[in-house]
């Protein structure tokens, strides 16, 4: 209900923009919708980004880790842009930084991605 | 300047935004800074989240119980149900630990409790349901004062 | 979707738009259009400060319980408190009537509430306490159904 | 807390700007401030601008009354302006439009006041 989704297709990148309030009633719809994308289409990699995302918990950090895994199952990379600075603490304390870079901006983040692939 | 209130509602996914919402309005009357809302609104997400998830394992007709004091500056904020409880708390408040990896949860909500809440006490037992009892002081804005 | 939620709190007037802002949030999720969560803003607003005013006189001890519930698309509310109560209660409904000229009132709590709900029914007596059950149907847009 | 209050004196009128939500809570602050107004100055009338104000209940036709009695009798006049749709609706219910007057615009409402002094 109160959270939106957009997706858009670069070259090898699926670009998934978050907008609202990602918890546990919102990731199941976040999940559901990601993981169609990735059975269907043939794009490697994937960035999130986080500009629009106005609220995050340890629900949001599941959804994101499952993501994670199935774009490395396929070989791709999984990026992240735009966190906000209370997400961003959330991060930090997971260790979630460790496996997925975060960029400032979605160009950057792309970019970064690009230039693997 | 002090103050209670006691909110109960169905154990539905529904109701946890409704209940971040309702705890950061009474906690506005504190005058606290944006991080410290969302930091309230964070501890309670997790912690209504687990009431629904785990402590009645996604059965609607469980009640969870919010109830929040202030006394002078400091939140006193209390989360409980009478669900399933958890069998060894010191192991269930690992970083990174869940009984429900299956689900996708992360096994970090209780890391998050400890590191946005000063303070945090988890009584439960098998059976018992859980009572997730934290505290947080609230910058005091001298100039605000009222 | 049904769903329901009971909110204490103190009866001071420092939750008024505290119990406003949750009702609103938990209403929320019928996608209830501007006008009908205004009306039902309102509506909580002059119920929550009767309790406080009226019912309790100001006396903060008080304790006022805000209970909602929605059966479909139906929202039920009652909003209670266990202070003096009312004597004469077709009198109290009256446009313009009001027991306390000298604080301001305006005496239109009871005809708001009556224009804005579907339903209202008044249940007191003088030592009783005072509750109040209201009905309202929230606008059904088909578009959003899940 | 919630509610916020300007005033700026033109001619004859002391304008009232509300912004926020007027309840039993606010509406202490803005009558007793009021009152001093009143007491203290020389102006003979009130024009009271609701555009900010997002929320009234009938606490706040309480105060809006009472300061009406008040400019009343020292033969001033009292208009508001500015009103928001579900204000509106417990203006009318109150009967309150029979005796202060509601203008569009603070403009309009101004101008209706400065004819009459
Ligand atoms: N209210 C509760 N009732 C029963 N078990 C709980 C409750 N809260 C937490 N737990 C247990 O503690 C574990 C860790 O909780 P948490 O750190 O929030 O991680 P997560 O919710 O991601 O599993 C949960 O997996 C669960 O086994
Ligand atoms: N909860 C209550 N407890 C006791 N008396 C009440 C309560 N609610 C309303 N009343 C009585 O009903 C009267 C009319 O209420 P209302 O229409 O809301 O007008 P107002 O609050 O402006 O007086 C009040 O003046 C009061 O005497």
């Amino acid at each position: 209900m109160s959270l939106k989704m957009q997706t858009e297709r670069i070259e090898h990148t699926l670009i998934v923009r978050l907008q609202g309030e990602l918890d546990h009633h919102t990731a199941e719809k976040v999940k559901s919708h990601l993981e169609e994308q990735i059975a269907m289409n043939t794009f490697t990699h994937m960035l999130i980004n986080l500009n629009e995302l106005t609220f995050m918990d340890s629900s949001g950090l599941g959804v994101l880790i499952g993501r994670y895994k199935q774009i490395m199952e396929r070989g791709g990379q999984m990026v992240v842009s735009d966190v906000h600075p209370s997400i961003y603490r959330i991060f930090e304390m997971s260790g979630l930084f460790k496996i997925i870079s975060v960029h400032p901006s979605e160009s950057e983040a792309l970019a970064s991605l690009e230039v693997v692939s | 300047m002090n103050n209670f209130m006691k909110l109960q509602f169905a154990a539905v996914s529904n109701n946890e935004s409704f209940a971040r919402v309702a705890v950061a309005a009474f906690v506005a009357q504190l005058d606290p800074t944006v991080e410290e809302l969302t930091d309230i609104k964070t501890v309670v997400s997790e912690a209504v989240t687990n009431a629904i998830i785990h402590g009645y394992e996604g059965n609607p007709e469980g009640v969870v119980t919010v109830s929040a004091s202030i006394i002078n500056h400091t939140l006193h904020l209390n989360i409980e149900d009478s669900g399933l409880g958890i069998a060894d708390v010191e192991e269930a408040r690992q970083p990174l630990y869940t009984s429900k990896p299956e689900m996708e949860r992360s096994g970090m909500g209780f890391t998050i409790m400890e590191n946005f809440m000063d303070e945090i006490t988890v009584h439960s037992g098998v059976g018992l349901g859980t009572r997730i009892q934290m505290i947080k002081q609230i910058s005091n804005d001298l100039t605000q004062m009222n």
